[in-house]
């Protein structure tokens, strides 16, 4: 370890934020910014499978809730490029990255919304993982980034209680409601569960990560503790967990529970997911579609400047 | 009293439906300002349709709720503007279709600001606020693209050209309206026309934009129940669940 | 009895979602000729869901009819392959989406004429000869314009692409295709999977075409009742007026 | 007169029928070419207030019959090109002057169809209308249009039936398709009227077209037998006409009745009807996107015929 890096290490140990300017590691930066990057694109590509239902949700009030929770995750992913922004990556070099898929979404969106119960199974187990891994980096080292968290997750927790009490509304509702709901959750669970990522035995990056303090907790941390929060609800709202297994463990003092099918999330992660087409395509054809649009406004912010100069010379 | 139920009703549908078109372009506006900017204008509007069809729930008094009057009427009994249920097209029609709406919008509630409907005076002033800002986003962005690139002007103007015959619907008065006017509910619609053609004239020369030759007011029957072909479908879908599972609670 | 109900309504539940796709494109054909032709293949197909849904209703025995397991089911309870869902794109995935499922309905059909259940056995025989012809004509269009321009060429290689990871459904057994088959209603599905792909490799041969490398059963599911997204918009939209004014009579 | 086209006339005369090579006044082909073109526009751009309902037709009955009726239509655009192309005008210059506007179709398809009560008044009225104006072309002069006609006019009466069957199921339903009824039948009733065409008093080339045997009737007697058939139907049917004027004349034996809004129609045929833009912008679309498909067919057939003299000259 290089002097600059021993103190590097230090102040990060010391809990001190690192702020843009200052020096950081090179594989800091980069690593910050695949996960920053990740973090944003998932936010604008989980519009996608909300937005499905936002002209079939059933009533004005679930449409506006809806709406809104949608335009919230359109602002996270804004909050989180401008942090990724402070590490010298621009906004269209990230989206290039995402359309061309050098860089992820997070592959829960490849699944897709069936019914109005994924609007709640969405909410309380998609949300519910993503604050699960969001409220430990409130404390990440990189400034800007931890800022981002802490606005984000206090959004997310009120997606979350948006999204149980529709799924509270479904399993008390009709029985076609409820067994939309049993059906959403057993089609969300497993993936939910693969939000934290692989077994940490098998993750490759995630030392060095933790040392960084970008990475608060081990996957299979994480996940232990969405499994034990979830099951309770999920017993609350009558509903079954998709996982014969599924047993409080005295000993432990946690649930044992099956392991998702890796194989089915690395297919995910590789493209055959249900909706990977979908998404990325509907990314990439808004993108195309609005080049025009775009450049529209870079022409005219050129020509006013121009203005702006000519009229400055002309008043000299 | 039926006069002014229709009134609201055509105040809440064309929120409603406006909401709807803009609602469509969630996820997929061509830079992310815009997928918030456009969320959070359906949002508006969609606010707005509670609102109005509240209060039209209210004076009818028939035992129906605002979502009752937006998930179980079929089309006849829509009382919207055909303008604001043309497909979304690309960004310049949605956009033009939205800021000819505005202007007409900000106008109209302006002026129910005084209304001497404590209830729709009040609803107005919540409104305003809001379309105020949808105004001056949608001109802005106008101006901007009117007088940006040479495709975005084409796109903008053929945009202009293609909902200007709506727009004139806007304006015109039928029964109901002139029922709500006398009341003292609602602006005589003729009244509004010479500040919206102010504004729209004035927006749209900064934005190097030529206004249509062709006749604004060559399509209307919205407000009176007849719509273009695309509300039905509209309808199908925003519909589906209340019809698919009646008496649901959701 | 319950599995015969089922697998009757996967007969019907395709004939039905390919039909609607196809009626999709009427008025909006490339030519006259196809116009004409997409729109008989709509007409044969509609004709053989209401054969399959109305034997559906019958061995349900519980006083449905086939418009109502058309009309008032939703999306979790349709059974089609995800297949025949698809969005229609240009008329290269619309074609050859149908030539991929012809050439399996038409060794489907030929095998189900002799089925032990003498109603299927005699809808199978109207049927077939339909879609003998439809598959004639698809495989020609297949050919024609995979060997045709450069750009039809293109065309329909992306659309071989992109509908390919779908096919393999056709295929996947699952308990009630094992207990049908077992009742020597249905055949056994794997083993049409050899003439299928003899057909499919001579055409795409024939056109020049390439076949994927991708896994041919990557997106499965409809069958046993969950779909892609695409399902629940057909649906709001077919059903719409059964759903909105319920008992009426048509 | 020339000699020649005191000859043809005589032939018309007599009930002869003209037949593609024979010779015929430029005026009489020029006249046929504009009148069966448009008659073959009416039939494909009339597949499109149809095909909007054919997705969401109530029974798979219902839906059915709708498609044979569009492909029914479909197929009577195929004849009728086909008999213009006897006169030495292709298809696809037919198409091109539908796409540039110099070619109109019936005006009666700008408007929309806006509830399956409109299936029913389209059939009904509209086909009811254009049986009126075919039925005696059936005697039309021109060899190809008269056979032409026969066979549609077989399949439009099949046609008008359905629709009167959709009219009587809606107008004796429940109270809301009985409006949905008497609301499409004020909406289509005028239109309907205007579909004859303005009074001859105003109509230039009827007496030369009446001479020719290209027209059978004047446009107000064809006006007046619709209205006399039209009436007691709806009355049957329990429907109001929408005519306030409408009464039964003892004397004359006819109906009176109110003229159609001549200047709607006029303003509708300038294009600015409620779906002018619609129809020929979705014909045009149609056509310009299907461009690569015919390119596609004709490549091939062009590399078959290619292939099939090659293997001859090897053969020989």
């Amino acid at each position: 370890m290089s002097p600059e890096e021993r103190a590097f290490q230090e102040r990060v140990d010391r809990g001190e934020k690192i702020e843009p300017k200052e020096w950081m590691p090179e594989g800091y930066r980069k690593t910050l910014i695949r996960q920053m990057g990740q973090h944003a694109h998932s936010e604008i590509v989980g519009q996608l499978p909300e937005g499905n239902w936002i002209t079939r949700a059933p009533t004005l009030e679930r449409k506006a809730i809806l709406l809104a929770k949608v335009q919230d995750e359109a602002g996270h992913g804004l909050y989180l490029y401008s942090a990724a922004e402070t590490l010298g990556v621009s906004r269209d070099e990230l989206m290039e990255k995402l359309h061309s898929g050098a860089m992820k979404y997070s592959s829960i969106f490849n699944y897709p919304t069936l019914t109005w119960a994924d609007m709640g199974a969405v909410g309380w187990l998609v949300d519910g993982a993503a604050i699960m891994n969001q409220v430990p980096l409130q404390r990440t080292s990189y400034g800007p980034y931890s800022r981002a968290m802490i606005r984000i997750c206090k959004e997310e927790s009120f997606h979350q209680r948006q999204g149980y009490a529709i799924m509270m509304k479904m399993a008390q509702g009709t029985p076609e409601q409820k067994e939309m709901a049993q059906d959403a959750l057993n089609r969300f669970w497993y993936p939910s569960l693969m939000m934290f990522g692989p077994s940490d035995k098998d993750s490759v990056h995630s030392a060095q990560s933790m040392a960084w303090k970008i990475k608060m907790n081990t996957n299979d941390e994480l996940r232990q503790k969405f499994v034990d929060e979830t099951v309770p609800q999920a017993k609350y709202l009558g509903l079954t967990v998709p996982d014969e297994t599924l047993k409080w463990n005295e000993e432990r003092g946690h649930y044992d529970f099956a392991e998702p099918d890796w194989d089915e999330f690395f297919e995910v992660i590789k493209g055959n997911g249900p909706c990977n087409e979908e998404r990325l395509g509907a990314r990439r054809e808004a993108w195309d579609k609005g080049a025009w649009f775009r450049d529209g406004l870079t022409a005219y912010a050129e020509k006013a400047a121009a203005r702006r100069a000519a009229s400055n010379v002309a008043a000299e | 009293k039926t006069a002014f139920f229709d009134w609201l009703c055509r105040m809440g549908d064309n929120s409603l439906i406006l909401g709807h078109r803009i609602s469509e372009w969630c996820g997929h506006g061509p830079v992310l300002e815009e997928d918030i900017a456009l969320a959070n204008t359906a949002l508006d509007l969609i606010g707005h349709t509670q609102m109005w069809l509240g209060l039209a729930a209210e004076v009818e008094g028939a035992g129906r709720s605002a979502d009752d009057l937006a998930f179980l009427r079929d089309a006849m009994k829509f009382r919207n503007l055909k303008l604001v249920e043309l497909p979304n097209g690309d960004m310049a029609v949605t956009l033009m279709r939205e800021f000819l709406f505005d202007a007409f919008h900000f106008e109209l509630l302006t002026a129910l600001t005084k209304s001497s409907s404590p209830r729709v005076a009040e609803i107005a002033a919540k409104a305003l606020k809001e379309v105020s800002y949808h105004l001056e986003r949608s001109s802005d962005l106008v101006v901007r693209l009117g007088d940006g690139t040479e495709e975005s002007h084409a796109r903008m103007q053929a945009a202009l050209n293609k909902v200007w015959g709506y727009t004139g619907e806007m304006f015109a008065e039928d029964a109901i309206d002139d029922a709500v006017a006398e009341a003292g509910i609602a602006p005589a619609l003729s009244d509004l026309l010479p500040f919206w053609q102010r504004t729209v004239g004035e927006v749209l020369e900064e934005a190097t934009l030529r206004q249509p030759e062709q006749r604004f007011d060559a399509h209307s029957g919205g407000k009176q129940g007849r719509h273009t072909e695309h509300l039905g479908y509209i309808l199908a879908e925003m519909q589906f669940l209340q019809r698919a599972y009646p008496g649901a609670s959701w």
